[in-house]
């Protein structure tokens, strides 16, 4: 059935017009706040009416096709022929729903949380920008046009890190986040070529189309290609061996970390999987890599949240182990399971973040009060929150209970999928890696309720840490920011309840919310050939977990694993008294490791970053300068000793220029002439 | 109107553009003597606008070239369309650099008559540089441009660094020209002609017409096209040249004197040598691979914008290398294509620098950069968008004729050139985007460190128009490209055109 | 004869290249070159091209040199004894490269049947039998090279505006 | 004869290339420069002995360029002096690295 959508150029013109008016306002009249407040939120929420409008109407028809609106032709040279197209299909609406519907919470959260800050104009025009972008990204209808977007959302990411860029070490966090997306841009342009001197187009519908006919099952070339898609994933989604930007893009506002580095951007990477599944599947190692990579990420991002004391910094590495979470789930070809935990984990993890917000927003405004320079993001000095948040503090454990798995808030169900579609996929060449896999994510959700439970207690419960002075000045955030915090918490209970599988819904207690399993068979359509490509080639998938026990009984397991876990975890941290961040001391031995990330940092700076600027000091130089110049000059310059090489070098350029020249002469003439 | 070149007037109607350009020429010299009169008196600005006018009026006479039709390829210039868009190339970066330079030379106190008359005729020498079928008057292109413009790089004399880049310049200029010509007797004497087309007729489409001679003298070329494009080894000048020559005379080195290299180079190599592709193809790739890789490494480090851009500028001849070394329609067309973007965002860099410069170019350093995105804002985003181009990011003209490239390069078959040209890329977003960092994360020095900056409407016409050219590019290529395509198809298909010639 | 009379000035003409890189002041060096440029044009006498030789004589040796001469006296360098020679290494290996390159480029020359043979001496003769030394040439250059040769004009015009344009004293 | 002058021609041109390698005087370095243009007027010559009276031709072209060359190179060696006192390029360092 043909499908005509409604205003499909509007959904991405319309965060474009905010970015511009908004950029103009910051040029023009950056006192005028109330444009931006009305324009900013206001154009994404518009966007998000569209959405929806579009998604009922795909609802209600059948047999969907994607639909490819092209505007015009973009790279229009002989037979590749690229336009400026955008494709909406059940993947893509679902994407746009949750960025623009989570987006315009976390803009109207914006209004309150940037109201004191001069750049306000500027940070909605940037806010908007990554919007459409992000819009760009997820609408694109070929690999180019999914560029365009990667690279934009890049470079507002990049900006709003920035956004206090009177603060050096923020500036710098933008400046390694853009550096290490480059090395997975790489992994991108690269795959885009290999797919089009194979296949001949980027266009996303002949790609899959022609794809299981042009390659074999497990083919090198096949491989290849998602290799490097999946480097490019796991430097936009923040995955071993690129997760190092996530964590230091914290520096900038707290709503660009909930919508740019919790719910949209860093997902893009799952997403791309999710697009290219057919590649995927067709290409049984690299799915198994991008499993494993997931579940190391999720595993080892969770120890590094353990140790935190910062409470953006504990969400940022509980966002890198949650994405890895989902390449589990792409991995093994659980593609909808991905998606679904993408869903899931946008609402929550949003919330977690804005809820840090607010509470960063009250402490800093009780530092500020009192002009105390502590830490407003340590959770050391805050402590018994509870009292003078209460919204916040429910909220955040809707949250928290979702993140940990918990039934029936959202994450139960999207996480507990995810595990278990890895112990059934552990079957075929790769059933042992598998296993694995789902050991680890298992242990990784144990972590996650470890982490969650402390970050909770320190900041809400126990006794209050800020000084007696400032806890008077500490108070609930005004309803322009609570409100999307409340409707993220409802998002982060219902959300899950949109995929209940029957094992679930067979259960006596767990099963008092209905199947539906709406989310598998909404992308049914753009799954089937890879679902039918991993049926045909990995054989009888397992009914059991690798230990034994269906899937009934380990969703069971997994929650009541969790729930012990945060019970036992807030009773042993409840019984501790902490100390405020300047008088702590520091950690020691193990914890200390994690406290600073198991020095990945350190390493590659150590390994990468210092060898690519000696090389280059060096080209510069001793290359240029000196080793042409001494090639010629090294008998006389041994004579002469050291002391000579320094007035040596003032001399002659020219000769040395010419020099240059004369190698180039004789490596040229020596190619034909010999 | 059917050009057959055996009626010498012919030549006239042929050479239309550039005898327009070298009449207008000496039209400005003489108006800026007459008004002058007396020496002590500056030079008026609409002596400016009277250039602009020129190059406009070269630009009908390039149009109306396109109404002629060239029957052999043996005469001494080629009428086809490859000509036709270079010409409008040199044009756009000549209207450019006119426009950027106004205010420039009132400041400076230089003189208007001379400089603008000077670059019309390096246009001149661009034109036949690239749009010759002889190789003679190919040098003679090459040698009017290039004593044009090594004039102009030492223009300002009360700048000692002006004087030294000009005498560095010069002196390579002219060691390079001579490898040059000797290229050129070696052809000469191993084929007995040295019209493109009849030596491309002889060398034959298989290479088995070409001795050693011939083979010599091509590589002696490839040094003298190597030293104008500035590739590596061939490079060592191009820092010191474009930092000392007064910044947009290097914004029109940069760029215009880098296109007419390459255009002749294509036009040469892909004219006269196809039979030898498997030979200067090698060397072409060769040269590709150190010219991305040596350079973005050097800008790393490199402190000064000028510098910087002097660097990249050698990287983006690597790039164009690589479609070069394609060798085909499609990678003729990506060059023309990436030139045009180059010129664009080339010389919107340089006039951000020469307006931050300011008098004496005392303002070069990145920190001079410093906050100058918020107190200049539009200016801020110019020298961005500029910026973001010559990196490649995409919705820029600069990541399109990047796309193209790759896409020449890949389906030649030289998939280890196109990951070069990716990775050497991204590498150069450091470099390019630490300016930008400085602009708009940086706070500036003082509060009216900018102060000085003053837009003129020239100026303002100028970045409006390589913005919007750079963007729009970006987005809408489809126009540019396919005149790009017709213009490549007419370089490649000129082996019909030799019918009438037999083998003396 | 003319074989002997070829060596002797070839012999010069080299004489006065080692002469002009290897001597110790500017005047020396430029009066070396001029030894060069006079034998040049006694070759280009034995190879027929009469013109070439008288041109060579007048533009060469009589103007470019002079043009020479006069700046070396302008800037007052006609005294200077510093040494500007390189060292000892760059000697060796400048010689060496241009050696190689000068290997090569003789190679390139000698291979068989490089040169391709089109019957040019005979055409000379006839030019030079049927119009004179001037006319042999004339006729090519504005029959045939009339356009580089109107392109040679418009150099000059550059070369002269570049010239008052940099050395003209006062600003 | 017209081949042994084609290897003269190879040997000045080597001598020149020497020159612009070892002499730091910029008046000598463009000396030298051109005795490599002479050299390939020579071969120019030469080959004309065999091609056709061309090679003639294009020797008036190349002593045209030779003689601009002259003019512009000579004015920008004087423009030089007139800051440094000195034509020696080893004192031209401004501009490095």
């Amino acid at each position: 059935m043909s499908f005509e959508p409604t205003l499909l150029w509007a959904i991405l013109l319309l965060p474009l017009t905010g970015f511009v008016v908004n950029g103009l306002t910051a040029f023009l009249a950056p006192e005028r706040k109330q444009i931006p407040t009305l324009v900013g939120p206001g154009v994404v929420a518009a966007a998000f009416v569209i959405a929806l409008v579009n998604f009922f109407r795909m609802s209600g028809a059948e047999h969907l096709d994607p639909v490819i609106v092209s505007y015009w032709s973009w790279m229009p040279v002989g037979s590749l022929q690229i336009d400026a197209a955008l494709q909406l299909d059940q993947l893509s609406i679902l994407m746009t729903l949750i960025i623009t519907g989570v987006g315009s919470l976390i803009h109207i959260f914006s209004i309150g949380y940037m109201k004191a800050d001069p750049g306000y104009p500027r940070y909605f025009a940037y806010l908007n920008l990554f919007v459409f972008f992000m819009l760009v990204l997820v609408l694109g209808a070929n690999f180019p046009v999914m560029f365009v977007g990667w690279e934009g959302v890049g470079l507002c990411s990049y900006l709003l890190i920035g956004f206090w860029f009177k603060d050096r070490e923020k500036a710098d966090a933008g400046k390694k986040a853009f550096i290490v997306n480059r090395i997975g841009d790489f992994g991108f342009l690269v795959a885009m070529f290999l797919i089009f001197t194979n296949l001949g187009s980027l266009d996303f519908r002949d790609v899959f189309a022609a794809a299981p006919e042009m390659f074999t099952y497990g083919a090198p070339v096949v491989t290849a290609i998602t290799l490097f898609l999946f480097l490019g994933a796991t430097g936009k989604s923040a995955q071993i061996p690129l997760y190092v930007w996530l964590p230091d893009a914290m520096a900038g506002p707290t709503p660009v970390s909930a919508l740019i580095h919790a719910a949209t951007m860093v997902t893009a990477g799952v997403y791309m999987v999710a697009r290219a599944n057919v590649l995927f599947a067709l290409a049984p190692l690299s799915s198994t890599v991008v499993a494993f990579v997931g579940a190391l990420t999720a595993l080892f991002a969770a120890t590094i949240g353990l140790a935190q004391n910062d409470i953006k910094k504990v969400l940022a590495y509980s966002t890198v182990s949650q994405l890895g979470y989902m390449f589990i789930g792409v991995g093994v070809g659980a593609y909808a399971a991905g998606v679904f935990h993408l869903m899931t984990h946008a609402f929550f993890k949003a919330l977690l973040f804005l809820g840090a917000g607010a509470v960063i927003h009250a402490m800093h405004e009780a530092f500020h009060a009192t002009h105390k320079d502590w830490d407003p993001q340590d959770m050391r000095n805050m402590g018994g929150l509870r009292r003078f948040m209460p919204i916040t503090w429910i909220t955040m454990w809707v949250a928290t209970l979702a993140i940990a798995g918990i039934w029936p808030f959202a994450g139960f169900f999207s996480k507990d999928e995810i595990i278990w579609q890895a112990a059934v996929h552990a079957v075929g060449p790769y059933a042992g890696w598998a296993k694995l896999i789902w050991f680890m994510a298992l242990a990784a959700a144990i972590l996650t309720a470890v982490y969650m439970t402390r970050l909770m207690i320190l900041t809400f419960h126990g006794e209050n840490r800020s000084g007696k002075e400032e806890a008077k000045h500490l108070h609930e955030v005004p309803p322009v920011m609570w409100v999307p915090l409340a409707v993220l918490a409802v998002l982060s209970v219902v959300g899950g309840w949109v995929n209940v599988p029957h094992e679930i819904a067979d259960l006596p207690v767990l099963g008092w919310i209905p199947t539906s399993e709406w989310l598998h068979h909404w992308l049914e359509p753009l799954t089937h050939t890879a679902d039918a490509i991993i049926a045909g080639n990995l054989g009888e998938l397992s009914d059991t977990a690798p230990v034994g026990g269906g899937a009934g009984a380990w969703a069971v397991i997994s929650f009541v694993l969790a729930a012990v876990v945060i019970a036992l975890t807030a009773r042993t941290l409840l019984g501790r008294s902490y100390r405020p961040a300047h008088e702590a001391a520091p950690a020691t031995g193990f914890l200390r490791v994690l406290q600073n990330k198991w020095y990945v940092d350190e390493i590659y700076d150590a390994i990468v970053v210092r060898p690519v600027i000696a090389t280059s000091r060096f080209l510069w130089r001793y290359v240029d300068q000196l080793i042409i110049d001494g090639l010629v000059n090294g008998a006389a310059h041994l004579a002469r000793g050291f002391g000579a090489i320094g007035s040596r070098l003032q001399t002659g350029q020219l000769n040395t220029y010419a020099f240059a020249v004369i190698i180039g002469v004789i490596l040229l003439l020596g190619f034909v002439v010999l | 109107m059917v050009i057959d070149f055996s009626s010498q007037i012919h030549y006239v109607w042929a050479l239309m553009p550039e005898i327009v350009l070298s009449a207008w020429a000496m039209l400005v010299l003489l108006v800026d003597v007459f008004q002058r009169g007396d020496r002590s008196v500056p030079s008026s600005p609409a002596i400016g606008w009277l250039t602009l006018v020129g190059v406009g009026a070269a630009a009908v006479a390039n149009g109306w070239l396109m109404t002629l039709q060239e029957v052999s390829a043996t005469g001494m210039i080629a009428v086809d369309e490859f000509r036709v868009f270079t010409n409008y190339l040199f044009l756009l970066a000549a209207a450019l650099f006119v426009l950027i330079s106004m205010r420039y030379l009132e400041q400076e106190n230089m003189r208007h008559g001379e400089l603008f008359s000077l670059v019309l005729l390096s246009v001149v020498g661009m034109m036949v540089f690239a749009g010759a079928r002889d190789l003679i008057v190919i040098f003679l292109g090459l040698e009017l441009m290039s004593v044009a413009v090594y004039v102009l790089t030492g223009a300002n004399r009360r700048d000692l660094r002006a004087a030294e880049a000009a005498l560095k310049y010069f002196l390579l200029g002219a060691f390079s020209s001579a490898f040059f010509l000797f290229g050129i007797a070696l052809i000469y004497g191993g084929t007995g002609t040295i019209n493109l087309a009849i030596v491309s007729m002889i060398v034959g489409v298989d290479g088995l017409g070409a001795n050693m001679l011939v083979l010599a003298g091509m590589v002696l070329l490839v040094v003298g096209f190597g030293f104008k494009v500035a590739a590596v080894p061939f490079h060592m000048w191009t820092p010191d040249a474009y930092v000392g020559a007064p910044a947009p005379i290097t914004g029109f080195m940069a760029a215009a004197v880098k296109a007419a290299g390459f255009a002749a180079f294509g036009r040469v190599f892909m004219t006269a040598f196809p039979g030898l592709y498997d030979t200067w193809g090698a060397i072409v790739y060769w040269l590709a691979v150190i010219t991305m890789i040596a350079p973005n490494l050097v800008a790393l480090v490199a402190g000064n914008v000028k510098r910087m851009l002097a660097y990249s500028s050698i990287a983006h001849a690597g790039y164009l290398l690589v479609a070069l070394a394609a060798a085909s329609v499609l990678g003729a067309a990506s060059f023309l294509f990436y030139l045009v973007v180059y010129t664009l965002m080339t010389l919107g860099a340089f006039a951000v620098v020469v307006l931050v410069g300011r008098q004496g170019e005392q303002f070069v350093d990145l920190d001079s950069y410093s906050g100058l995105g918020w107190q200049r804002p539009l200016l801020g985003v110019c020298m961005t968008i500029f910026l973001l181009s010559l990196a490649g990011f995409p919705f820029t003209g600069g990541f399109i004729g990047k796309v193209f490239i790759l896409r020449a390069a890949v389906e030649k078959g030289l998939v280890p050139l196109a990951v070069i040209l990716v990775m050497a890329s991204l590498v150069s977003y450091w470099y390019y985007l630490r300016v930008a960092w400085y602009m708009w994360f940086r706070e500036a020095p003082s509060a009216d460190s900018a102060s000085g900056i003053t837009v003129s409407p020239a100026m303002r016409v100028a970045l409006v128009a390589a913005v919007a050219g750079v963007v729009l590019l970006g987005i809408f290529p489809g126009q540019l490209l396919e005149l790009a395509e017709r213009g490549a198809a007419t370089l490649i298909n000129v082996q019909g055109m030799v019918g009438g010639f037999s083998a003396r | 004869m003319t074989t002997l009379l070829w060596y002797i000035f070839a012999a010069l003409a080299i004489g006065g290249g080692v002469g002009m890189v290897m001597g110790r002041q500017p005047v020396a060096s430029l009066l070396s070159l001029v030894l060069t440029f006079f034998s040049l044009a006694a070759i280009y006498i034995l190879l027929e091209a009469h013109f070439i030789a008288a041109v060579q004589i007048i533009v060469y040796a009589g103007a470019i040199m002079v043009l020479f001469l006069f700046v070396i006296m302008l800037l007052n360098l006609g005294h200077d004894y510093r040494a500007d020679l390189r060292g000892l290494a760059w000697i060796v290996v400048g010689s060496v490269s241009a050696g190689v390159i000068g290997y090569m480029l003789s190679r390139a020359l000698t291979t068989e049947g490089a040169i391709v043979d089109q019957g040019g001496a005979e055409m000379i003769d006839a030019a030079l039998r049927n119009h004179n030394a001037v006319g042999a040439i004339a006729l090519p250059m504005f029959r045939d090279y009339v356009v580089p040769f109107e392109l040679t004009a418009v150099l000059l015009l550059v070369a002269m505006v570049g010239a008052v344009l940099l050395a003209k004293r006062r600003v | 004869m017209a081949d042994q002058s084609l290897f003269l021609a190879v040997i000045l041109f080597a001598i020149g290339t020497v020159g612009v390698l070892v002499r730091r005087n910029a008046i000598i370095l463009f000396m030298c420069i051109e005795l490599m243009l002479n050299a390939v007027n020579l071969a120019f010559v030469a080959f004309s002995r065999s091609v056709g009276i061309e090679g003639q031709v294009f020797v008036f072209f190349v002593m045209t360029v030779a003689a601009a060359e002259a003019a512009v190179g000579l004015a920008i060696i004087i423009s030089i002096f007139r800051h440094l006192e000195s034509v020696d390029v080893k004192d031209f360092n401004l501009l490095r690295g």
